[in-house]
């Protein structure tokens, strides 16, 4: 079975040769198997963002290959392979919020009704079943990403891709939405990159958590989870500790040979 | 050397003097003159009205087309931009030229008909440069969201920048309403199509020697044209925004 | 009824030929026997159907008539040449205006009595390749038209000279010299005399060049069919000319009664010294004078404008002119009793009204 | 190619050879008409340019104004230049300048404005709440948020303006004045079928309104530095 | 001495009379003391945005007093007697980082050397010295925000106002400018209201946590924090699990009755 995703030697330099030149990363080696949860932590401006955009194909590296799904990124891309939640909502302002979760299903030619349902399922499982006809501006911040975490998750894509979704939400909301994340993900078999902050949450959801380090970019410990299956008992356990001790002393001091 | 204007009779006459010209024939025994004026904007608003459509109609495509290559934009740009420095009386003679060869399927080809290219002509250019903004204006959040989902050309186009240029292209429609009025009257008056607004104008400052206040009455005629093909685009942004509001 | 419409519902009448006569200008009584001929039926006696299209601004007769557009064209004659110079195949078939109608007017106190004091003075003048007799004044008079004066080019109307903005304006003697004379005069209240003004003429000065002329397209005159045409057309054309002699009144009212928005006395008034250009025509109207010709062509060779270019660098090839066709409208028309010498012509004095009204 | 095949008498669009050669014939005169309906084109710009945004300002900043200037500045707009340019040489010295910059000055006012006044009105929400919480208002709000956060948009209505300007002064010209610039050397050579002289002429107005149009992008290109990376 | 906020029956309704009506706050008591640090937190949605804006006089009560500094909010907004710092990091595009930290000394009229020293400092505390000269399109998400900090803390005010300004950033950033936030309050004698999704960030820097919830958004708990002062162990300390505990009991249960 092929990887999910494969990144050989990745790098990524923007700007190069002007005075603002930022080598954002340098040798990425990173393999996430099919059916995954793969975790990316790391201080802020460490390039994850910029990984994640490299393995949608949305910026191309300036070193080193990028398979998804067993293809170069951009026929990955062109297959329409993964869905993606960026750090910004990204919502657009002139349609209401079901247009918006219905956006993607669309552009699948998704017939109109298919659309509706879908769209007020997703809207119903983020809490946002009765903002539907309201416009984006309308909402609070955590509300628009969770409008955007409703539109990535519309069309059960192969892959996730996740940038820092649950970043603006409240503790209860987040944690219902991790649990909601794993069950699709699991029913699905989908793979899945996801960018965070929060250690919990990293162990907490991940097969594999990924550490790195910044300037330049690069990853110095790939942390392996194994909590098998997630109950409410999970987040207390000593296992979901034991891991959030390993990631925090990982990120911390960060080993000087990459795993 | 005068850097105030002049304010005596022959150069702006009283505004009552203009207003009483409308009510009076333009000549001894003729209609009054607010008639003719009426009866001379009917006419030069079918050539803005066509004019102004496939002016749009155009710049729109144009711009497109320049969004779409950015090899386009920067082979087609300076051309566009060139065509609105080519004076009219260099092309006047050429569309009419054409025209007159040409022939609509078996209607034959009017003189209004040239008027009317040249109102294109002006119109297409704040459309294309107006609307080249507008489809580049969409964050880049949008862009790649768009790209990750596959989006072809052409769905972008649809789902994302055409409704994020709306901002853009009622300024733009404006200026080209504006425009196809402009090139519709100097259309008239290079091409010595009679019977609108724009020939009137002509005709009338013949005779500012003795009597200012006629060719001015033209003028007004010229403006409200103007004004009503301005109020036209108004209105249906007015729609539009009401439509969204909602 | 307006210009851009055959006045006669074309080819139902069986017989006819559809003609296009490109004017210079708007309809004024400057084209006043072209327009007679087709209201009183003078081209439908030769069996011609002739549909008369307006100048414009932009609108150059001579391209009009090169590209085909038009049949015939009345054009001004250097400008004409120049045109054919440029490759626009046309040929002169008949020289309606024996003179040069073009003044350069100025007030009467400002001295202006000769080409010669125009130096140093802001001349105005039309552009468009009117100017070249007055360039020929000032060129005769020793000035330089680019360096020793200001050029400025006119307006449609006559303000720019009555605020004095300039020091002496080109005048038609037919239309803007008359707008000069129905304007009032703020000091007297009542309207400008021709005594407030001096007139250069360049028919009295020698520097006249042939105006108003009918051309038609080279290419078209190979086909003898089409030279029969002509003929018929100058023998409407010309009979349409004589008859404006005689009933000037009348052909007054048939020019306002086309649309000419200029005012009925300002179009007697211009009917006159229309006439006034035309009769008396000693060879015969239409008839061009080869004497004349040759004074044209020198002046057009010589004369430079303000860019040092003058309006045409060659002679003429002899194809230029023809009075072939003339002659045989001529004859036609003496046949048929009408007096194309007008001899006897005597002007009118026409009074004029404030605005031409 | 087209215009040697075409079916349009050549005396009408000249092969561009024959432009060419006319143009480097009459290069001295094309350089100085240029140079006269240029200097025409500039300042009637700058001046129509300050004047719209200057309007577009006041527009953004009293309501009732914005909501009264917009028709007004359409009216303004929609009075063709055609018919503006024989009132202005009455009202001003038909011999001087003026009146066609006065022209050239109402024809950029407009693409200026309403361009500048879109750009002034859109302002990110968080940036008003940033600056209402500095108790920034009026004039600072303007010239720190709004009017940088418009620039982009000042430039669309420049870069319009730019060529405008130029075919403005250009067609000003026909309506009498000083025989100084480009558009009386078109009108007198197209009078003379002498096109290729016309179109060299035209050839050296779209150069110039090329220049125009150049010098907008460049100015763009500095005043917004930061739209130049990422 | 008076109160640095005080709010008395505060209500906030978006839209009235409108299909999309929000009834966002209603019946809002709230009072912070001068040089105390109070942090909300609830659910998304509840309407903490909302509140903060009211105190800074972004949008007007529907009902109620808000007194700020013992004056009318609009008085106090246009005394500057705040710094805010908002969800969205709302930097401007056309200023390099360094000049939108000095944006708001430079409406204070500050001189440009120390405009440049106190950007150069602020920048330096929230780690992105190197990127003085940049412009914000080219930060990362959390880059971003941290500008966004150093811009609202450069003009040291007497209260400051800061909607999750955390919520991007890593756990060390995060950690290391909680206690920077700290000492300069400290300080300064600064008030703070600050709004966060995190229960540990709320407990380690409050004096009090005011819990809140939504439809319509009102406070069902307020819950005071006594740490005394913090230190390396007090992240570790019962204390801290007890409040820990507190506020999540809180969040999980809101009281019926409104504290
Ligand atoms: N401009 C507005 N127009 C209409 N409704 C609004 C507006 N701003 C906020 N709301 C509504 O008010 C309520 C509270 O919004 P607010 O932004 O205060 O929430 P919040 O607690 O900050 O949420 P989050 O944690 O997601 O940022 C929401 O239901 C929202 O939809
Ligand atoms: N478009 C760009 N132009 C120039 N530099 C960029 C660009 N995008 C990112 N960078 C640089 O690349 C580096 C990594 O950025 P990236 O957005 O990937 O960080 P991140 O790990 O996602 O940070 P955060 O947690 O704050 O979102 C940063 O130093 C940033 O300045
Ligand atoms: C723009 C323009 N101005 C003047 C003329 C020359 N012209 C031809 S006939 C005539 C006399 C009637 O007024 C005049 C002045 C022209 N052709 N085009
Ligand atoms: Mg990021
Ligand atoms: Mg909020």
């Amino acid at each position: 079975m092929t990887a999910a995703v494969e990144l050989t030697g990745v790098g990524k330099v923007f700007n190069p040769g002007r005075p603002d030149q930022v080598a954002a990363l340098t040798g990425v080696d990173l393999t996430v198997e099919s059916g995954q949860f793969v975790s990316l932590i790391g201080p802020s401006g460490c390039g994850k963002s910029t990984l994640l955009r490299l393995v949608a194909d949305l910026v191309p590296p300036t070193g080193g290959t990028v398979t998804v799904a067993g293809k170069p990124a951009r026929k990955a891309r062109l297959d329409q392979e993964y869905g993606i939640a960026f750090q910004q909502a990204g919502l657009f302002d002139w349609r209401t919020v079901q247009r918006n979760v219905e956006l993607p299903l669309e552009l699948r030619g998704a017939s109109r009704t298919e659309r509706r349902e879908r769209a007020r399922e997703m809207l119903d499982l983020v809490g946002l079943g009765d903002f539907a006809k309201h416009y984006p501006p309308q909402l609070s911040g955590g509300m628009q990403q969770r409008v955007a975490i409703a539109r990535a998750l519309a069309v059960h894509p192969p892959l996730l891709l996740m940038d820092e979704p649950f970043g603006a939400l409240d503790e209860m909301t987040r944690e219902r939405l991790q649990d909601e994340l794993l069950r699709i993900c699991a029913r699905t078999g989908t793979s899945t990159i996801f960018v965070t902050h929060s250690i919990p949450e990293a162990v907490y959801l991940s097969d594999r958590v990924v550490v790195m380090s910044p300037r330049p970019g690069r990853i110095t410990d790939v942390i392996e989870i194994d909590l098998g299956e997630r109950t409410e008992a999970t987040r207390q356990s000593a296992g979901f500790f034991a891991g959030i001790t390993k990631v925090r002393r990982a990120l911390r001091a960060p080993s000087e040979v990459p795993a | 050397m005068r850097v105030l204007p002049r304010a005596d009779d022959a150069a702006m006459p009283h505004v009552w003097d203009v207003v009483r010209r409308f009510g009076e024939p333009e000549l001894t025994g003729g209609d009054p003159i607010a008639l003719v004026v009426l009866r001379s904007c009917l006419f030069t608003l079918r050539s803005v009205a066509v004019g102004f459509g496939v002016g749009a109609a155009v710049g729109l495509v144009l711009a497109v087309a320049m969004q779409r290559f950015r090899v386009v934009e920067r082979g087609l740009l300076p051309y566009v931009i060139l065509s609105q420095t080519v004076p009219l009386i260099a092309l006047a003679p050429a569309i009419a030229g054409w025209g007159g060869k040409l022939s609509l399927g078996s209607y034959p080809w009017q003189p209004w008909m040239s008027v009317a290219t040249i109102a294109a002509y002006l119109a297409f250019f704040p459309v294309a440069v107006g609307m080249l903004r507008g489809l580049q204006s969409p964050p880049k959040v949008a862009e790649e969201l768009m790209h990750s989902y596959a989006a072809g050309w052409w769905h972008t186009l649809l789902k994302l920048r055409l409704p994020a240029s709306t901002p853009y292209l009622f300024p733009a429609l404006r200026l080209a309403g504006a425009a196809a009025v402009v090139g519709a009257v100097v259309g008239e008056i290079s091409t010595g199509t009679r019977g609108g607004i724009g020939r009137l104008v002509i005709e009338y400052s013949r005779e500012a020697t003795a009597d200012p206040a006629k060719v001015y009455t033209a003028m007004v005629g010229a403006a409200l044209l103007g004004l009503f093909v301005a109020a036209l685009v108004g209105a249906a942004e007015f729609a539009l925004n009401r439509r969204r509001a909602t | 009824g307006t210009a851009d419409e055959p006045e006669t519902p074309s080819g139902g009448s069986g017989g006819t030929t559809a003609v296009k006569l490109q004017l210079q200008w708007f309809v004024q009584a400057q084209f006043a026997g072209y327009i007679a001929a087709v209201d009183k039926g003078f081209y439908r006696e030769q069996g011609l159907d002739v549909q008369i299209l307006e100048g414009g601004v932009d609108i150059v007769p001579q391209t009009v008539l090169a590209q085909g557009q038009a049949d015939f064209a009345v054009a001004w004659v250097p400008k004409a040449l120049a045109s054919r110079e440029q490759g626009a195949g046309i040929t002169e078939i008949a020289q309606v205006f024996q003179r040069s109608g073009t003044y350069q007017v100025s007030f009467a106190d400002s001295g202006i009595k000769a080409p010669a004091d125009l130096k140093g003075k802001k001349v105005g003048n039309w552009g468009f390749g009117n100017e070249f007799e007055l360039f020929a004044a000032m060129t005769k008079a020793g000035l330089d038209p680019g360096k020793d004066v200001t050029l400025v080019q006119q307006q449609f109307d006559m303000q720019a000279l009555l605020r004095r903005d300039i020091d002496a304006a080109q005048a038609m003697s037919y239309n803007e010299y008359a707008q000069l004379l129905e304007a009032k005069n703020p000091k007297t209240g009542a309207l400008y005399q021709p005594s407030d003004f001096t007139v250069l003429n360049w028919n009295d000065v020698g520097t006249a060049m042939l105006q108003d002329a009918v051309w038609a397209n080279s290419e078209k005159l190979g086909d003898a069919a089409f030279q029969d045409t002509a003929v018929k057309f100058l023998t409407g054309s010309l009979k349409g000319w004589a008859y404006c002699r005689d009933n000037a009144q009348e052909c007054r009212d048939l020019v306002v009664k086309r649309g000419s928005k200029l005012g009925a006395s300002h179009q007697l008034w211009q009917m006159n010294e229309v006439n006034k250009l035309v009769w008396p025509s000693p060879n015969g109207v239409g008839m061009l004078d080869e004497a004349e010709w040759r004074k044209t062509v020198d002046l057009a060779l010589t004369t430079k404008n303000q860019d040092g270019q003058t309006v045409i660098t060659k002679q003429p090839e002899d194809t230029a002119y023809t009075n072939e066709y003339v002659q045989k409208a001529l004859d036609a028309l003496k046949g048929a009793g009408v007096d194309v010498n007008g001899t006897s012509f005597q002007p009118t004095t026409v009074e004029l009204k404030e605005g031409g009204a | 190619m087209v215009v040697k095949a075409g079916r349009v008498a050549p005396f009408i669009l000249p092969a561009p050879s024959v432009i060419w050669e006319q143009f480097w014939l009459s290069r001295e005169v094309i350089w100085k008409t240029g140079l006269a309906s240029g200097a025409n084109a500039l300042v009637g710009l700058v001046a129509g340019a300050v004047l719209g945004i200057l309007a577009a300002m006041a527009a953004s900043r009293f309501r009732f104004f914005g909501e009264a200037s917009i028709p007004v500045a359409a009216a303004l707009n929609a009075l063709p230049i055609i018919a503006l340019a024989p009132i202005l040489n009455n009202m001003f010295d038909s011999t001087s300048s003026i009146p066609r910059r006065v022209v050239v000055a109402i024809v950029v006012f407009f693409p200026v404005f309403v361009n500048t006044l879109r750009g002034l009105r859109q302002v990110d929400p968080t940036h008003r709440e940033l600056m209402d919480s500095y108790a920034a208002g009026g004039w600072t709000f303007t010239r720190l948020v709004r009017l940088p956060g418009a620039l982009p948009f000042v430039f669309t209505g420049l870069r319009q303006a730019s060529s405008l300007a130029v075919i403005a002064a250009v067609v000003a010209e026909y309506f009498g004045g000083l025989q100084d610039g480009l558009g009386s050397r078109i009108t007198s050579a197209a009078s003379n079928t002498a096109y290729p002289r016309a179109w060299a002429f035209v050839v050296g107005a779209c150069v110039l309104g090329l220049v125009f149009y150049a010098a907008a992008l460049g100015l763009e290109w500095l005043a917004t530095p930061w739209r130049r990376s990422g």
